[in-house]
């Protein structure tokens, strides 16, 4: 059992597993984005090699920061990656869950948020704390319309918190074919974009006001594995996408390819709303969540409750 | 609640060259800028004064990368203008071409930077790839991407091929089609559309007051253009109009500067039809020039660039004045940042289009009994945690 | 076509002598009135003032203001003359043309030129300098 | 250590500082990120942040103003941190080497690794002085 659980957590769909494909999926991410602008892009290796790299590196820590905080955010939060991409993939993979396993994932996707957040401000740089700041702005932008999209697929499956009834709910259709479901989706892409701080939310870290807001005094390995979590999002997050909407994934012959599809789907939306719109401002942000996404999430809460 | 202050710079990626800002904010709007210069500082007026016209043409084109034509076009004209050299025809239409050439690549380059300014990269690679064959046309000119050289008194350095007039329209009329391209596309994107429109606004009052010039001016409805005021050089002789426009935020700024940029496009293919057709020399032999005072001025792409020289006679200036577009444009920040979120005020900043190589500046903040006001970061960053913490109560 | 006449007569004896180029006038005036004179050409007609020079000669410390007009590309250039070279003193014109506050810093940190009534009299380029650069524009020929 | 010299070889992101230059060179370092040279065919990155930096591109004559700052943006890096200077004026100072205002000994600020002699350098001269500082990396 417990050797299951180590396989789970490291290897399959845990670390190991999330970690390459998060690497080569960021890869794909920039080869797209830079056919986007007519370059070439880097080659496949690339974001293995800026890893590898920014661990041999020497790791500066800021003598007016809080030094323990500042060195241990990357790794909680890169442990809350793993145990949300172990909860997520098992359940994908092995049909493995248990009972409140979404109010996990939620309450790991917050720590993770908030980690960023003190990581930015313990480094005691004036630059990381307005990231810092902007992040929390973002995250209580976004958070409130990801919950109720999340909402949707619970109340879809017959007020099921376990990631496998979702699924098994799924069997018969799909709840993105659904009204609601298509919503919820299309607001829960948004909400990953920023939860992801990819553009047009990349406002904490925007790199030209806030030089890399939170991650600007990081440097060697804890800023490696600030950019390893950044790229383990591109799987974590389209996976629970697919397993809440898409009805997850299917590897019985030709469904293979399906299920490949189905992810390198969202991905590329993900990089194609990515490339084609400039940064919004902060306050754009928090009425564009709170006006127009929130309440859109509501309703389509509201058709799921009477079956739409 | 507090004021505090954020410093941008001296190193930002906000700016290409070193600048320091000081930006006294209240929660997320600005209260007040102010500006400290001098890292770019390099002495000009004070080599230029110990070196002979020629190298001294050399020198100010060093002044600055960007408008590495205006400014020995402009001292060409302050060194003319002591005696009332003529210069020939062909000579005043490459001139003309090579200075409108320069405006074209300096518009679109700051367009890419404002993309890359807000976070819009795609825009960024999209212009700077149409400024390629724009250098292309340099190096076919003058053998040079950047710094041409092509600048002498009383003429140009290097002719213009005539077998190669016909790739450069060839070129001209690809680049034309492509910055419609992005033209078309900056102009109706809702979310560019929505991020530059009513930010920071430089009032014609305003523009007036601190003399401001070039596209920041024309944006805010001042009709100044040294093309047309004063028409030197091949001005007189081609089809072109202004561009101005009334609102003076950032989105007039972009939308003057697009513009602009195919009236450009328009004066050059008219130099290189006439090109096909002027001969005679390129330069006059200029042997020394005399005693007395002249001024000389162009239109940059940033605005006008003013030359005052004055001699006494001898092969060296005894005095050089060099005044660049953005050293009047800059001070306009106090006036266009006022009032306005942070994030919006970056935009701002760069709008002018700043180029601190020329001017030679940066800001301090002072307080009340004029001391530097100076801030803890540690506290700052507490400060603002806690500001957050009572946010989210 | 270019005819300062109305201008030279309207500004009267205030003008002690002056060099008229094509589109050019350079006009000498008094420091009394280049407060008064700049006022005239930037509020009455409308000019833009483009910048200023300061120059050291053997007379003394030149100021000369560049004043464009742009309607017609002529050039109003009233210059100022600080016979005292030790410590040149004269009147700040940043209370009538606002743009005006960078370019008399400069000429003051450059040449020692004491302006009376700038709002922000310190140094522009060299402020926080660790070299502490005093005038560079005139170090070379205040020797001889 | 060859295993790893050879990943920093290939992920080289570089900071770029201008020391008061005149901006061509600086526009030209921008152009190598563009489509026509695009530098991230080579892993080569462009950072806001000089903690990120493996190479300092400098730029520029360095003047005394901003010389403190250049040698504290410097000592801020996490090394390994190479520092090439592009173009003349870090090589030699350009036309500006006798103003006032310069610093003459560049060495003592900031210590340069490499050269791209140029005024501006173009930008496959550029790539070729980066190729270099990876061929030694290499080897």
């Amino acid at each position: 059992m417990n050797l299951e659980l180590f396989f789970y957590l490291l290897i399959f769909p845990g670390f190991l597993f999330t970690a390459i494909l998060g690497l080569t999926v960021g890869w794909v991410d920039r080869k797209v984005s830079a056919r986007f602008q007519y370059r070439v892009g880097p080659p496949f290796f690339q974001n293995f090699n800026d890893f590898f790299k920014l661990l041999g590196k020497e790791t500066i820590i800021v003598k007016d920061g809080v030094r323990s905080m500042f060195v241990v955010a990357p790794f909680i939060s890169f442990a809350m990656l793993v145990l949300v991409s172990a909860i997520v993939g098992t359940s994908l993979f092995f049909n493995i869950s248990f009972g409140g396993d979404l109010i996990v994932i939620m309450y790991l996707l917050m720590i993770f948020s908030v980690m960023v957040v003190l990581g930015g401000s313990a480094s005691g740089n004036v630059y990381s704390s307005l990231g810092a700041g902007r992040e929390i702005k973002l995250l209580l932008a976004d958070e409130l319309a990801f919950i109720l999209v999340l909402l949707v697929p619970i109340i879809k499956s017959g007020y099921q918190l376990d990631l496998g009834n979702i699924l098994a709910a799924q069997a018969d259709g799909m709840f993105v074919s659904s009204a609601s479901g298509i919503i919820a989706f299309i607001i829960g892409l948004l909400c990953i974009q920023a939860k992801m701080t990819l553009p047009p939310f990349h406002i904490p870290e925007a790199e030209t006001e806030l030089v890399e807001g939170p991650f600007m005094e990081y440097s060697g390995p804890p800023l490696g594995f600030w950019k390893l979590n950044h790229f383990m999002m591109y799987v974590v997050f389209p996976f629970l996408l697919v397993l809440l909407f898409w009805g997850g994934f299917n590897f019985n012959g030709i469904e293979i390819l399906w299920s490949v599809l189905k992810y390198l789907l969202i991905v590329v939306l993900m990089i194609i709303i990515k490339n084609t719109n400039p940064r919004i401002r902060i306050d754009t942000a928090l009425n564009f969540f709170w006006k127009y996404a929130t309440p859109l999430t509501l309703i389509a809460v509201v058709l799921a409750v009477f079956g739409y | 609640m507090d004021k505090n202050v954020i410093p941008v710079g001296p190193y930002h990626p906000l700016l290409e060259e070193a600048e320091y800002f000081t930006l006294q904010v209240d929660g997320e709007t600005v209260v007040d800028i102010d500006l400290e210069i001098g890292w770019m500082h390099r002495g000009h007026e004070f080599i230029s004064e110990s070196k002979t016209f020629t190298q001294s043409l050399y020198l100010v084109e060093r002044i600055c990368g960007i408008c590495s034509t205006s400014h020995p076009l402009a001292a060409v004209h302050a060194m003319e203008d002591v005696d009332n050299i003529e210069i020939p025809l062909r000579a005043r239409y490459i001139r003309t071409l090579v200075g409108e050439l320069e405006r074209i690549h300096s518009h679109l380059l700051w367009l890419g930077l404002a993309g890359h300014f807000i976070g819009y990269d795609t825009l960024w690679m999209w212009a700077w790839k149409y400024r390629e064959p724009v250098l292309q046309m340099f190096e076919i000119i003058s053998g040079n991407r950047n710094h041409y050289g092509m600048m002498r008194v009383g003429g140009v350095a290097k002719d213009v091929d005539p077998d190669k007039i016909k790739s450069l329209l060839d070129i001209m009329d690809e680049i034309e089609k492509k910055i419609q391209m992005i033209a078309k596309a900056a102009n109706d994107d809702p979310v560019l559309k929505s991020r530059l429109k009513g930010v920071g606004v430089l009032t014609k009052k305003d523009a007036v007051d601190f003399c401001a010039v070039g596209p920041t001016a024309r944006a805010s409805g001042v009709s100044v253009d040294v093309r047309k005021d004063e028409p030197t050089d091949a001005y007189d002789l081609v089809d072109f109009k202004i561009i101005v426009t009334e609102n003076g935020d950032v989105f007039d700024k972009t939308v003057v500067r697009l513009l602009e940029t195919f009236e450009s496009i328009k004066i050059c293919k008219q130099c290189l039809e006439k090109l096909k057709t002027v001969n005679g020399g390129i330069r006059n032999n200029v042997k020394e020039i005399s005693a007395g005072e002249g001024i000389g001025r162009y239109e940059a792409p940033r605005g006008e660039v003013f030359h005052y020289v004055r001699t006494d006679g001898t092969n060296r200036p005894v005095r050089h004045k060099v005044r660049a577009p953005s050293y009047v444009n800059i001070p306009t920040f106090k006036a266009s940042c006022k009032g306005i979120p942070v994030a919006d005020a970056l935009i701002t900043l760069a709008a002018v289009d700043p180029c601190y190589c020329c001017t030679e500046r940066s800001i301090k903040i002072r307080d009340k009994n004029n001391e530097p006001y100076q801030l803890d970061l540690m506290k700052l960053s507490r400060e603002k945690t806690e500001q957050i913490r009572r946010q989210m109560k | 076509m270019h005819n300062y006449s109305e201008f030279i007569s309207l500004m009267g004896n205030k003008i002690l002598s002056k060099n008229e180029k094509q589109k050019r006038l350079y006009f000498e005036v008094g420091n009394e009135n280049i407060i008064e004179v700049a006022d005239y050409l930037f509020t009455k007609l409308g000019c833009r003032l483009s910048t200023a020079t300061a120059t050291e000669t053997y007379r003394g410390i030149e100021v000369l203001y560049h004043f464009s007009l742009d309607k017609s590309g002529e050039y109003y250039c009233p210059r100022i003359v600080m016979t005292d070279k030790k410590n040149p003193r004269m009147n700040s014109i940043t209370p009538v043309v606002r743009g005006a506050e960078w370019i008399e810093r400069e000429m003051s940190e450059m040449l020692g030129v004491t302006f009376e009534g700038h709002p922000r009299p310190e140094p522009l380029l060299t402020g926080n300098h660790p070299q502490n650069i005093k005038v560079p524009l005139r170090k070379w020929r205040s020797n001889g | 250590m060859s295993w790893y010299n050879k990943r920093l070889a290939k992920s080289i992101w570089v900071y770029h500082m201008s020391a008061s230059p005149c901006n061509n060179c600086d526009i030209e370092i921008l152009d190598l990120l563009t489509p026509k040279y695009d530098v991230e065919r080579f892993g080569i990155k462009l950072v806001g942040s000089v903690r990120h930096a493996d190479v300092i591109l400098l730029s520029g004559v360095i003047n005394q103003k901003v010389a403190p700052q250049v040698k504290k943006i410097y000592e801020q890096a996490a090394k390994p941190c190479f520092v090439v200077g592009v173009g003349t004026c870090p090589a030699s100072g350009c036309c500006f080497k006798d103003s006032y205002n310069t610093v003459k000994k560049r060495e003592d600020v900031i210590p340069i690794h490499l050269y791209i002699p140029g005024c501006p350098p173009k930008p496959e001269a550029m790539i070729e002085g980066v190729v270099k500082l990876a061929g030694v990396l290499n080897a």
